[in-house]
This record gives C-alpha cells, structure tokens and sequence, in this order.
C-alpha cells in the first residue's frame, strides 16, 4: 500500500471517479489492496484429501482484520512521514496532494486513526468473503468487480452504447459520456449482475458442456451457426465502436498476429526468440521501402498489396539467416543470440552507415495507405477488416501445420531435440521452417502496420515489442490460438483502454506476470496439453484414481452449493 | 474432419465479410460517417482523407470544419499527447506539467473552466501517437490537442488530429518533416492544422552553418550526432546549408547516446582534416567528446561547437569545454519564466527537468487565445468554436509567451526565435552567464527563411 | 574382410556427410574470419590510430568489460543453481546505482567528499552494495522461490516480470529524470605510471572489480558457503540429501550476485555519471551476454567474458569497422558486441571457457 | 554380408575409454543381446551406432554402407531405430502422435501442402495415421482405443516402454536396437515383453540388437551375446557358452549384484 501510494499511483488515479461523487478510483485502489491483504490472510488452509475441511470462522476475519490494520499502519506512518518531513527531494511523489488524499482532508492524527481502522475494516470484510457460501461469494464479488470494470471502461461501453445508438443508458448509467457511474447506475449495474451471476451458479451445465453433448451432426452445425454469428457481429464491430476502439482492435491485431507467429516458433518449436521484433522490422520497412516516395535510396512506389510476396521473400531470407547460425545452439543461447539479433537489426536500422537505404533515425515517412482494387483502406475502422482476414489466415495456418507432420516434428523437437533427431526428424529444415513461418506471419503484421500508421521509426523496433508478444503467448497461454487471442486482447486492448495510466502500465505489466506465473503458469486459456504438462502430479494422480476421480467431483459440487 | 470444414468455412466467411467490409469502405466514406456521426460535429473532415491517396496528404481539408459547442458552466476541453512513459518519459513528463501549469494559471477562457480531458501517452513512436490520438479526436469536444513529444509521434499523429478537423500543437517536435524546410516547399507529412512552438531545426542548422562559414571563416567541418532523431536531424539541417554556402563536410559520422569513449570517432574525424566539429548531441556523451578531443593529435586546433542539448551548468563549467561555442535558441530569462519555474518546483517537487516545458506553456496559452479569438459567445454563455476560425486564429496570432514572441508561418512553425551563437570563454562562471554572452543572433530573416 | 570394400567407398561416401548447414557455418566462420582479418589488417595498416591509442582502447574495454564482469557474475552464478536467466537481474544493478546516486548526492555536499575521498567512495560503494542485496533477495523471495522445479519458461517470465516492476517502481518513487552523479575532483585526469597512462576512474573501477572478483573467487572456492554453492549448482538434490540447506544457499547466491552487481552499479557512477530508471536495461543484457560469452555457469568464464565483451566492444568498431570506411562505425559497437557473441558461439558452442553445469536435468 | 558390421571402434571422454576397439556384426534376422556390468559402454555403443555421438576412430557399416558421421535422422533413414535406457518419449504428445513421429522420414509433404491441404498431403495423413494404428495394435489392447489420444506422460511405465518400441517400429526400420526394455518392470510384464521380442522377429522380420540385465529375458530372445566390459568386448557365443566363460563371471564377479538382477 506504502509504494502504491509512494509512486503517485493513487495521486494519479485520484482524479478519476468511479462511481460520481463518492468513490473515486485512487483510494479504491488502495483499499482494494487492504480487502486482498484481508483475503490472502484469511484463506483457510488448503483442503487435503483425508483431513476434515478446515471451516472459515471468526479467526479467519481476525487475521484478515489484522493485515488490513497492518496495511493500514503502514500508510499512516507514511503520512505522518510526508506531513512531517519533506521527502520529496528524493520520492517525487509524497507531495501534499498525496497526503490530502490519503487523510481525507483531516488533521493527521485524525487520519491516521481513520486509516488504520479503514485498513482495518476492509481487511476483515475481505476476510469474511469466505465465512459466505460460494454461491454468495461469486455473485458478490463478481457484481462488485462489474461495477468496477464498468466504471474503469467507461470509455470502452460509453462508445458501445453510443454507437448502438442508446445515448439515453449512458445518461442514465454515467454521468457523461467518459464520465463515472452515476450512484443509480452502480447500483443497477450492481443489482442487474448479482441476478445474473446467481442465476449462472445455480446451472448446473454450462453452455460449453451442452454443446458437447449435442450428436455430432448438430454439434457442428452449431459451431458453424456460432461462428456465422460471430462473424456477423465482428463485421459490425468497427462501426459500432468507432475509430478509436477499431485502432486499439487493429493494434492488437497485428500483436496478435505476431504472437500466433512467435507461437509457432516458441509455443510448438520449443526455440525460445527473444528478437522476434526483428522479422517485424522486416516486413515494416520492406513495405516501407517498396512503397514510400520518401524512401531514401530506392523507391519504385509499388503499392501494399504489390509489396506483400517481397515482404515474404525477405522475411523467409531473415528467418534462414538468423536460423542458421543458431542451429545447433540450444536453450537460452539461443535466447541471448536471438535477442542480439533483434538489437542489430535495431541498431542497423538507425545507423549512419545504412541510413542512405533506411533513413536512419528520421525513418522512412509517406508510406501509402493499402489499396485493393478500387478500394482504399485509411481509417482504422477500414484496416479492422483486412488485419483480421491476416489474423484468421494466421490462426488457420497454425491450426493446420500443427495437425501436419511439421507441427509433429516441431513438438517432438521441443519435447526433446536429440530424441527426435534420432526418430528421423531433420532438425536442421525443421528449425529453419519453424523459423521460417514464424518470420512470415510477424512480417505481415510489420507490412500492416507501416501501412496503416503511414511511417516506421526504427525506434519502434525495441525489444520491448518482442518480449511484450512474448509475454502475451505465455499469459495467453502457450501452443493455444484462443488462448493467444485473449492474451493480445488484455495485454494490448486493456492498457490502450487506460491510457491515461500508461505511466503505470508496464508495472501492471510486471506485476501481472508475476502473480500469473505464480497462480497460474498455463496462462489463462492454455492448451490441454500444457495444462496437463504443468500440473503433472495431479495428472498422474488421476491416471490411478481415474475412475473415483469424476465420482469424487460430483460429490463435491453440492456440498460448496448449500 | 468436421472440424476442418468448419474452419474452412470460417476462413471463406471471413474473406467474404472482408469484401463487404471493403466495398462498404469505399462508398464514398459511408461508414466513416455512421461511425462518426452519432457523437461528432466534425465528421466531415475525416471522410475528406479517407479517399486520398498517399504523397496527396498535404491538401487542406475543404471549407468548414464544424464547431465545437460548449454548453454554458462545461469545460472547454484540451487534450496532451505527450510522452511519458518508457525511457524518454522525462521528456513528455515535463511538458504535461507545464500544460498544468498553464491551465491552472489561466483559470477560465471566456467564463468555462479548461479541462485537460486527456493526458495521453505518445509513446515516443508513431503506434503511439496514431492511437494516442485516435483516442482523442474520439471526443468531438476537444479542440486542441498539445503534443506530441516526439516528432516520430507527430507524423500519424499530425495526420489523424488535422484530419479531424482539429489542432496538434507540438512544444518539442523540431523535425522539418512536420512543417516545412523553410524556404517555402510544405513536406511530405506536414498538414494544415498543425503547430508548434519549438523552432524548426532548419533554422537552427542554418544559422549554425551560416556563423562557421562567415563569421569563423572555417569550410572544413565535421558533425556528429548520437542517432537520435533529435540530434540526427539537426546535424542534417546544418549540413545542407553549410555545402550551399560553399563549406564542405569533411565527414558526418555518429556516435552512441552512452558511448563513453570517443577516441577512435575523434581520430576519425582529425584524419578527415576537419577544423570544426559540430555535435549537437546530450550530455554525457558531449562530456566525453570535449574531453577526449584534446587528446587525440590532430585536433589541437580543431574548433568545438555544440547545441542547446549541451548548454547545462554541468556541460559549461568542464574546463575542456572553454572556447567552445553553442548555437541555440534564444532563452527566455524573463521574470515570467523565472516566476514559471517556481511554480513548476512547487507543484512537481523538482526543478523542470527537460528542455521543453516553456515551449508547452505557451502552446497552451496559444491556444487559450485562440479560442478567445474565434469562439463566439451566444449571449447565455453558450460558446459556439469555428474550428477554421480557430486554425485562422493561431495561424495568424502573435504571442507573446515564455520562449518570445510567436507567429505562425504558413506551414505551422510558430517558433522563430532568434538564434544565439554563445561562446564559453575563460571568464564565464556559469550557464548564465555562457548564455549570455552572444556572439551573434540570427533571426530568420537573416537567414533568408 | 570387407575392409577393402570400406576403403574404397569411404571417401564417395564422406561427401554426402557435409551437411549444407555445415557448409554454410563453414563458409560463414571462414567468411567472418577473412572480413575480421582484412579489416584489422585495412585499419592498422591505414595507421590510423597510434599503438597509444589502440592502448588507450583496450584499456577502456577492460574497464567497461570488468563491469559488465561484476554484473555478469551475478547472471551466472543464478544460472549455475538454478538454471534461467535472471533478467531482473540489471534492475538490481541499477537499483544499486540509484542509491549510489542519492547517496553520492548526500555526501557531496560534506567536506567528506572533497577531503577523504576514498572513505567516502567506499560509502557509496557498501550503500550500494546493501541494497542491491537486499533487492536480489526481496525479488528472490517473492518471485522465484514459490517457482522451485517449474518448467525453466516459468521463473524467465517471471523475472521478466520483475524486471518491468522495479523498474516502474523506482520511475514511480523517485520520478523519471536523468539524475547526474557528482563528480569526484580527486578522480579526474589521468594517472601515470611507468609511462603508462591511464583515467584515474578507469583505474578505481578495474582495481576494485579486480578485488571484488578475486574475493569471489577466494570465497567460492575455500569457504563452506561456497562450497554448499558449488555443490547445489552441480545437483541441488543430492546437496539437500548432503545436508545442505539449499534455499538458505540459493539466497545466499542471489545476495552475492546482488551485491557484485551493487559495486558494479556505484562504480558506473563514477565513469557514466547519469542514471535513470532505465539504466539496468542495457548493462543487464550485455551482462548475461559475457556471460553466455564465457560459458554460463561459469564464474571465471564471466569475468572472462565481461572483459572480452568489453573489449570487443572497445578495439572491435574502429579495427574492424573502420578498415571498410563504414561511416560512424563507433555507433555500432552493440552490433559488434552481439556479433562477437554469435560469433564465438558459432566457435564454440558453449562459451570460451564451456559450460560448467552438470547434466542437462529434465 | 551382415547387417551391421563394426571394425575397431574407439570412443574416449576425456580420459574415460568408454569403447576401445570394438569389433562386432549382426547378421540378418539375428537376436543379439549386449550385455555387461554398468559402466562397460553398452549404451555408448548404441549412441554410436544411432550417430547420436561420433564415434574417435573405426567403421560402422550397415548393409554396405559406412555410416559413421552421418547425422541420427540419416542413419534412421537408412533402417535402424533404438529405443532408450531411460525411456524418452515426447511427454506432452499424445500416444498417437508420438508414433506418428516415427514416421517423419518416410513421408515427404512440405509446408506448403500442410498449409494449404493439397490432396497428397491429405492421403499421406491418413496413411501416416492408420500405419500408426496398426503399429499400436501390435501391443493388443494395451494402447489401443482411448489410449490413442492420452499425453504419452500418463502411461504406465511399462505402458512407455511399449510405445517406445511402437515408435521405433513406425519408424520402419530393419533393425531395431532395444536399449533395457525390461528395465523396471515386474515379473508378468517382463515375461509378456520378452514374448513380444520373439513375436518382433516372427512376425515383423526385424533383426534386433538388445541390451539387457535380465539374464532370463537374455537367454529366451538371443541368438547370440556379446559381453562388454569397459569398452572391450570380453566374449561372445551363445548364451550358455557366455555364461559359463571365466572372463565374464569374473567381471560380473566384482560386482555380484548384477547377475542377480
């Protein structure tokens, strides 16, 4: 609580409200953390097989009281710390405005008090959450996070009710368009999910599940139907949501494209890329190159689409040659070699010596928009559609070399190089065609994007890109498109939804890495397989109790309901 | 198997809803304005680009760019597309803080309060400033967006904001690329509706290649710069005119922001008979090069010139920097800036830490009177904002602000500041006092731009 | 028997061995070797630089490179126990700078700083030292040791992100400025001795990284702590069934690593006065690439390789570069150092002076 | 000519002769067991003969041609398949797949028809597909029907040795070197795999290399034993002219926990 309040965290989230006039989203945050330090505190133990289950009680909100209290010591002492001292020749941060916010406005033992017993209280209530059933703690909790996503996204569902024409719900649930929650629509908002997450726990199916048990013929004319709906709704997606969401979409777009690019290379070849940035790179500046008038040495102005097979050929070329070298290099040599490679090309792109073909450091300006046929594609809503066609190709490319006997040597080679040598398996064409593939797809999402932004930096090409797709496939979920997709679309949408706290973004970047790798290291839609790799213990324990293992659940399942 | 089918189906839909798409697209930009309609007043500018190719961008929108209206009591919204996280977070960091600096100050423009509505991040790249600025246009309230930090940003990001018939004002971005090259050619990337209060970096480099080759008489130069664009482009804006006047450039080479050791450049640079090495690049890599360049033979007698980049008490008081001379722009040592930076110092518990805050500062006050020129008030307190008129405004004001008096040329360079070339002699304690000592100051008439 | 028969169609059969690969490394080792060669032989012939000055180079290489050494050791000796690499490992460097910093700051305005300045040199440099420890060992405990026996993907991202969250914590605390370190009068110009020249800060740095080093070395080899530490490198399991608590040592090698790259985070203060929160980036990866250089694992071979790096990076732009007339050939020092790394290894896989791990463990 | 045929084969790390002259030949539809104590470089031998390591000096010929040097997937091509000591199956793939594996050097689509699905590379998956059924229906019901689609790490042990044979069989080869294929399995299963060897060379026609401890499995399978100790061939014959030779229970001797096993 201490360093979110010390790094202007709370200062900077201050001014937005979450719900219009009494909550605003700085001392939320921070008394959020008070509710999860009560949460963690009074987990009861884990429950293991054999030992009676150990039941939440007075002790549990004890300690979660206890912590918050502690959270909440804390920050008092900060702010006599800043009241007292002035601490900002060295912590920026701990200004007056800081220790405003914190006590409340009130003298600072007043505040202190107030805070401790605040922290306190939180800390218990986070606590209590486990003295209730399950179906109680999820409709809560739930409902309270939906009023906090609604209020945190408001620009997100302010451009979807106004695109859906439904201005008079976003008068009613907001105080304006961007604006907070009004305290009405909170509550509705609050209500209307407490209904319906009730309502989903009291299921016994899942949608999911229903599908699976359909016969065969049905089940697919279903997922067809769903995917035409899907489609459907995807089509309308930019026009509803306007330029703006449609750009995050598009960026996220050609993210997700590299990330379906580096999965290949990293989640089924097993070689671990950390300059990935570079057949990026590729793409974007063959595309500039071929394309711009302003490009500096050779410029026969062909147009985007016209540059799409030499963005191929030269990326196919990058992937060789980076492959080559590393062939029979392994782990993290490969990692630290690649990484160098992704920093040469950088360096190159921005150096004196080849600035006459690349422009150097003032890159190349003046690429032309994508043209197909007669049409031109200019505003962001216009690239939506293409980058997904490319996005799609990707996932379908994907899907199909993975069930091919390429995808089955890369995952051999992955599981164990020299075994699979020694199974026949070329390692030499199977790592330069993994390779190969990978620089392809990230290619086409360079070419994309140097047209659709209409210039390339070579700044732009840091390292930061590659290990933010990096990131992206693990949280995702590695070896898994779904899993890719919902990796790009948090770790990409989510930031540039907040864009106003973009100072903080890469800590929220980090710290979510963190507790991802922690809690859950498949990543949030992993593939069966990797789900299964990583919690090997349990898997093997099912091979023995395979068949109590699903009794064991049914049973369970009730006893959490009442 | 049936899988596969339907993902093939998928893949066939989805080429199909691309050609719909694209077809919808390309009618004459109807979907721009479903799009845009619902909540923008200004839509018609955006369709105007929509079927422009590229190299055309430069064709000013048509008449009308729509108003902006301002309910009486509602803010008058403004947005920053600045640069303040990753490395270079000082730098738009800095400039956010005077923007709120210049609010506070101003209070109210014709009785509405102001309200930054945005504080966006450029990124220091283009990807940055496209959707940074995408998001702002996104509310047709904003008139005017002060940005960006970088002039990789500023070129998608000068395209989207014009495009939507609003103002990006720009307190750092230096690069001709943005404007023009000053002798009257627009650039590939300038569009009407963009500003800014830094100067171009033509003028600098042409005053600096105009002081070594008349006033030093020297012809024989050597310019290094650190590979950022910054230092980049002003190296080239200094080379082009110095060959003009007949000076030639014996060699234009690079070194690395955290180089540290600059013998074998300098060696380099004496071997290619050099009398003048011109680096307007940062500290501390322009330490190094003043220090180091007294040891390599040859260049004993070889003349050091710097930029703006490396007038800092640190960077003058090295006695290895005596003699040398600096160009840059005319600095503001009013009571006015002075009075700036202690309430920067107070509100931010640190001095200013860029360069570029008082060229923010007045970027937002150009544009407060902007506004108070070109809205019109319906009597109730209702304010009605032409947004051509606006443009107009700025275009043809002159203010008087912290870095001197600005007015605009006809490609959007407000900034035209005298140009001082400084020298370091012996009995100059300080930056102030190096600052002051000038040994001659171009204007931009002087420089024939 | 058949011996006459093996003979004769040995060497028909030998040819289909070369692989194309082969030959492209081949090509590509004698290829690099022969532009490296006429280079050298273009720049040193073209007499350019003074063997004082081809002097001055190495000796800054060596002072850089014993840096990236001190930081390096820290990359390896992790490596060595636990097998990933450890990328917030240069946040910790620069953690130590920044304090270095502050206190540096602190004690710049004390007579302290003008009369004694060893003693206060030695101030920064434990400061320093401290916290970089204690950072190693926060992030240690917090990050990776819940993560004992993942799949090695796991604590790599994880300390990707810790790596992400010190560095905006310390932008969050102490604010984005680039803050310049006082200088220290005493250390400037040079220091002569036997005709041989040299920067005085370039001098402190490489004699202390010379005694850290050694201390190390001396540490690791002869005491009971660092024998547990050699020990759980080669085989954490069967060192625990030897009674070694290995948690207790692998903290013990985050803290040592900490504080190696602590020193090396003060004494880049002294020869690159400026820091911000972004500074660990860099040194962080050109540190775990001379370690990579040298062999990972391997402790010697991390000194080794940070010196060489150092070096590469130093003589490499204007001997190899310069001979072709690439312009501003001293921008690309990165590139030669990533190339000498590829370069080496396309040599030799594992490093100068190979891998010292045990067995691949699966 | 026999199948394979090896002339003074040398292998050293650092200072560990691991094989010292090695002459050895295995004949078409032969069962030869290698066997030795621990440390005598039975399984060096194989890596050397797989081309999983190079072997310092000699001659490895199989069926007339010289293979030292080439790369294991060469050698593999050619029709020699191993199994390992320490059973290394692709974890995370599923039964079928792993068998599917085996076959990567008999097909030939590129990454163009995977991608776009061209008519031959459709064949070829359902021929690579059913040929993997089959060679997993040699082991009965054993990893067959749902068995097909577990990740190959749930097996049994004795279950990844089987498929670990079932591999190296897609694989096509015709000779086929079974490193300790009984290693670790109880008595029932031991007897059932030693069957299994039998009906390997019945049914399938391979020649087969094994090595092993069992002394009972060693005597039911093998046409022949070669006794290795630290790299040097002691002996070979039969297994009862093996067994009754002074060399070998000498060597045995020093380590008597050995021929219990």
């Amino acid at each position: 609580m201490v360093l979110v309040a010390a790094t202007g965290m709370v200062a900077t989230f201050q001014p937005r409200l979450v719900i219009d006039p009494i909550v605003p989203l700085g001392i939320l945050f921070l008394y959020l953390l008070a509710f999860a330090f009560g949460w963690m505190a009074g987990q009861p133990p884990a429950t293991l097989e054999g030992y009676e289950p150990a039941t939440a009680g007075s002790r549990n909100v004890l300690a979660g009281a206890l912590a918050g209290l502690l959270g909440g010591l804390c920050l008092g002492l900060l702010l006599i710390a800043i009241t007292v001292f002035d601490l900002r020749g060295v912590f920026i941060n701990m200004s007056p405005e800081l220790a405003e916010i914190l006590g409340f406005g009130l003298p600072v033992a007043a505040a202190v008090f107030v805070i401790a017993v605040a922290s306190a209280f939180m800390g218990a209530l986070g606590a209590g959450v486990h003295l209730l059933s399950r179906r109680v703690r999820r409709a809560l909790i739930g409902a309270l996070t939906a009023v906090i996503v609604f209020s945190v996204l408001t620009d997100l569902f302010g451009q979807l009710f106004a695109g859906l024409s439904l201005e008079p719900v976003i008068d009613f649930l907001y105080t304006g368009r961007g604006g907070a929650l009004t305290i009405i629509g909170s509550v509705v908002i609050f209500g209307a999910f407490i209904v319906l997450f009730w309502w989903m726990e009291g299921r016994d199916s899942t949608l999911r599940q229903r599908v699976q048990a359909m016969p065969k013929g049905q089940r697919s004319r279903w997922q067809i139907g769903a995917a035409l709906i899907i489609l459907v709704i995807l089509y309308f997606v930019p026009r509803i949501m306007g330029p703006f969401v449609s750009q995050i979409l598009v960026t996220a777009g050609i993210y997700l494209l590299m990330a379906l690019g580096l999965n290949i290379v990293v989640g089924y070849a097993g070689l671990l890329d950390l300059g990935y940035v570079a057949f990026f790179a590729v793409g974007a500046y063959t595309t500039a190159i071929l394309t711009s008038p302003q490009s500096p040495a050779f410029n026969p102005e062909i147009s985007v689409l016209a540059s799409l097979p030499f963005v191929m050929v030269a990326a196919a070329i990058a992937g060789i040659l980076v492959a080559t070298p590393v062939i029979r290099m392994r782990g993290d040599y490969l990692a630290i070699v690649t990484l160098g490679f992704g920093e040469i090309a950088r360096i190159l792109l921005n150096s004196e010596w080849l600035a006459p073909v690349f422009g150097g450091a003032q890159g190349i300006t003046n690429i032309p928009d994508l043209q197909i046929g007669p049409l031109t594609f200019s505003t962001p809503q216009d690239y939506f559609y293409p980058i997904f066609l490319f996005v799609l190709l990707a996932a379908y490319v994907t899907f199909a070399l993975q069930k091919s006997r390429w995808g089955r040597a890369w995952m051999a080679m992955r599981e164990d190089e020299s075994v699979a040598e020694a199974m026949g398996v070329n390692i030499v064409t199977a790592k330069l065609s993994a390779f190969v593939v990978g620089a392809i797809l990230a290619s086409f999402g360079g070419s994309l994007f140097a047209a659709q932004i209409g210039s390339v930096f070579p700044h732009t090409f840091d390292i930061v890109v590659s290990i933010t797709v990096l990131v992206i496939i693990i949280v995702g979920g590695m070896g898994s498109v779904p899993g890719v997709t919902l990796g790009a679309l948090v770790l990409i949408v989510l930031p540039n939804l907040l864009r106003e706290f973009s100072e903080y973004q890469f800590l929220f970047y980090g710290v979510l890495l963190i507790v991802m790798m922690l809690k859950r290291p498949e990543g949030f839609i992993p593939s069966k397989r990797r789900a299964q790799e990583l919690h090997t213990e349990e898997l093997s324990q099912d091979a023995w109790l395979e068949i109590y293992g699903e009794k064991g659940q049914a049973e369970q399942v009730p006893e959490g309901a009442v | 198997m049936k899988m596969k089918r339907g993902l093939k189906l998928l893949a066939l839909v989805g080429v199909l809803s691309l050609v719909i798409a694209a077809c919808g697209g390309g009618e004459g930009g109807e979907t721009t304005t479903t799009a845009g309609e619902a909540e923008t007043t200004t839509s018609a500018a955006g369709e105007e680009t929509t079927t422009s190719a590229a190299g055309e961008t430069t064709t000013a929108p048509a008449e009308g760019l729509g108003t902006i209206e301002v309910a009486a009591g509602d803010p008058i919204k403004i947005a920053s597309l600045q640069s303040i996280s990753g490395e270079t977070a000082s730098l738009g960091t800095d400039q956010v803080r005077a923007i709120e600096i210049a609010i506070t100050d101003k209070a109210e423009v014709l009785g509405h309060p102001i309200e930054l509505a945005f504080n966006e991040d450029d990124g220091c790249s283009s990807e940055g400033g496209q959707t940074g600025s995408t998001r702002i246009i996104a509310d047709p309230q904003v008139v005017a967006v002060i940005g960006t930090s970088c002039s990789g940003a500023g070129v998608p990001a000068s395209n989207v904001i014009t495009s939507a018939g609003r103002v990006l004002i720009s307190g750092s971005n230096t690069s001709p690329v943005l404007t023009s090259d000053l002798a009257g050619n627009a650039s590939a990337e300038y569009h009407d509706g963009y500003f800014r209060t830094a100067h171009n970096d033509a003028i600098q480099g042409a005053a600096a290649a105009k002081f070594v080759f008349e006033e030093l008489g020297l012809t024989q130069v050597a310019t290094i710069n650190d590979g950022d664009p910054y230092t980049q482009g002003l190296t080239g804006a200094f080379e082009a005119p110095f060959e003009e006047l007949g000076g030639t450039i014996v060699i234009s080479t690079a070194v690395t922001a955290d180089q540290t050791d600059m013998r074998s450049v300098l060696t380099e640079v004496a071997a290619a008979g050099a009398e003048l090495i011109f680096f307007p690049i940062f500290q501390p890599a322009g330490d190094f090069i003043a220090e180091q360049a007294l040891e390599v033979a040859g260049l004993e007698e070889t003349v050091l010139m710097g930029a703006d980049g490396l007038l800092s008490d640190t960077y003058v008081t090295l006695p290895q920097t005596e003699d040398m001379y600096f160009s840059g722009p005319q600095t503001p040592t009013t009571d006015a800036y002075a009075e700036f930076v202690t309430k920067y110092t107070e509100a931010y518990g640190e001095a200013p830490i860029q360069s570029f805050h008082a060229h923010s500062y007045d970027a937002t006050n150009m544009v407060f009177t902007a506004i108070e020129e070109a809205a019109t008030d319906d009597g109730s307190g209702n304010l009605t904002i032409d947004l051509q008129a606006f443009r107009d405004a700025l275009g043809s004001m002159t203010h008087e602000g912290l870095t001197g008096s600005l007015s605009c040329d006809d490609f959007g360079d407000c900034a035209s500041p005298n140009i001082d070339i400084v020298q370091n002699t012996a009995d100059q304690a300080d930056i102030e006092a190096v600052r002051g000592n000038v040994l001659i100051s171009y204007s931009r008439e002087d420089l024939g731009l | 028997m058949t011996q006459a028969a093996t003979v004769e169609t040995r060497p028909a059969r030998r040819a289909s061995r070369i692989t194309p690969v082969s030959v492209f490394l081949w090509a590509l080792r004698i290829a690099i070797l022969a532009i490296i060669l006429y280079g050298s032989y273009l720049s040193i012939s073209s007499g350019r630089l003074s063997a004082a000055q081809w002097r001055d180079l190495f000796v800054f290489g060596i002072s850089t490179g014993s840096m990236y050494a001190l930081i390096a050791l820290g990359y390896t000796m992790v490596y060595g126990v636990l097998r990933f690499i450890n990328f917030a490992h240069g946040e910790v460097f620069m953690v130590g700078a920044m304090m270095a910093f502050y206190v540096a700051n602190a004690l710049a305005v004390t007579p302290l700083w003008t009369s004694s300045p060893a003693v206060s040199l030695l101030i920064v440099l434990v400061a320093a030292m401290f916290t970089s420890t204690a950072i190693a060992v926060i992030i240690e405990r917090i990050a990776y040791r819940p993560l004992r026996g993942a799949p090695r993907l796991i604590p790599l991202i994880t300390s990707i992100g810790a790596s992400f969250t010190i560095q905006y914590l310390v932008r969050g605390l102490v604010g984005p400025a680039t803050k310049s370190f006082p200088r220290m009068e005493p250390l400037r110009g040079t220091f002569e001795f036997g005709g041989f020249v040299i920067l005085k800060t370039q001098l402190v740095v490489i004699v202390a990284a010379l005694v850290m080093m050694g201390g190390l070395y001396l540490f690791v080899e002869k005491t009971r702590t660092g024998k547990s530490m050699r020990a759980v490198a080669e085989d954490p399991e069967t060192a625990a069934l030897m009674g070694i608590n290995v948690d207790r040592t692998i903290v013990n090698v985050f803290a040592i690593g900490g504080a190696m790259a602590g020193v090396a985070g003060a004494l880049w203060g002294l020869v690159f006065p400026s820091i911000n929160f972004f500074s660990g980036f860099l040194p962080g990866i050109k540190a775990f690439t001379s370690a990579v250089l040298g062999g990972i694992g391997n402790i010697v071979g991390a000194m080794l390789g940070g010196v060489s790096l150092g070096i590469f990076e130093s003589v490499g732009p204007s001997l190899v570069l310069a001979g072709y007339e690439i312009p501003a050939f001293s921008q690309l020092k990165d590139v030669v150092a990533y190339a000498a790394l590829v370069l080496v290894l396309i040599f030799r896989p594992t490093g100068i002076l190979g891998e010292r791990l045990a067995q691949e463990r699966t | 000519m026999p199948m394979l045929e090896i002339q003074g084969l040398n292998k050293a790390f650092g200072g560990l002769r691991a094989i010292n002259g090695l002459e050895l030949h295995v004949d078409e539809g032969e069962v030869v067991s290698v066997i030795g104590p621990n440390g005598a470089g039975k399984t060096t031998f194989f890596n050397l003969v797989t081309g999983m390591e190079t072997p310092d000096e000699g001659s490895i010929v199989f069926d007339g041609q010289d293979v030292v040097g080439l790369r294991p997937n060469q050698i593999l091509k050619l029709g020699m398949a191993r199994t390992f000591q320490n059973v290394r199956l692709f974890p995370a793939m599923t039964v079928l797949e792993n068998v599917m594996v085996g076959q990567h050097s008999r097909t030939k689509a590129g990454l163009f028809g995977a991608v776009f699905k061209t008519p031959s590379q459709r064949r070829e998956e359902v021929e690579i597909e059913e040929r993997a059924k089959e060679v997993l229906s040699f082991f009965g019901t054993r990893l067959a029907g749902y068995r097909h689609d577990q990740l190959s790490m749930v097996l049994s042990y004795a279950n990844r040795r089987r498929l670990e044979i079932a591999r190296a069989m897609a694989t096509g080869p015709r000779l086929l070197l079974l490193d300790e294929p009984t290693a670790g399995m109880n008595p029932r299963e031991t007897i059932e795999l030693t069957e299994l060897i039998g009906r390997l060379r019945s049914e399938k026609g391979y020649t087969i290399v094994l090595i092993e401890h069992d002394m009972q499995v060693v005597r039911n399978v093998s046409d022949r034993v070669v006794v290795l100790d630290h790299g040097v061939k002691l002996t070979e014959g039969s297994y009862d002219e093996v067994s009754s030779n002074e060399k070998v229970i000498e060597a045995y001797l020093g380590r008597p926990a050995e021929l219990g096993a």
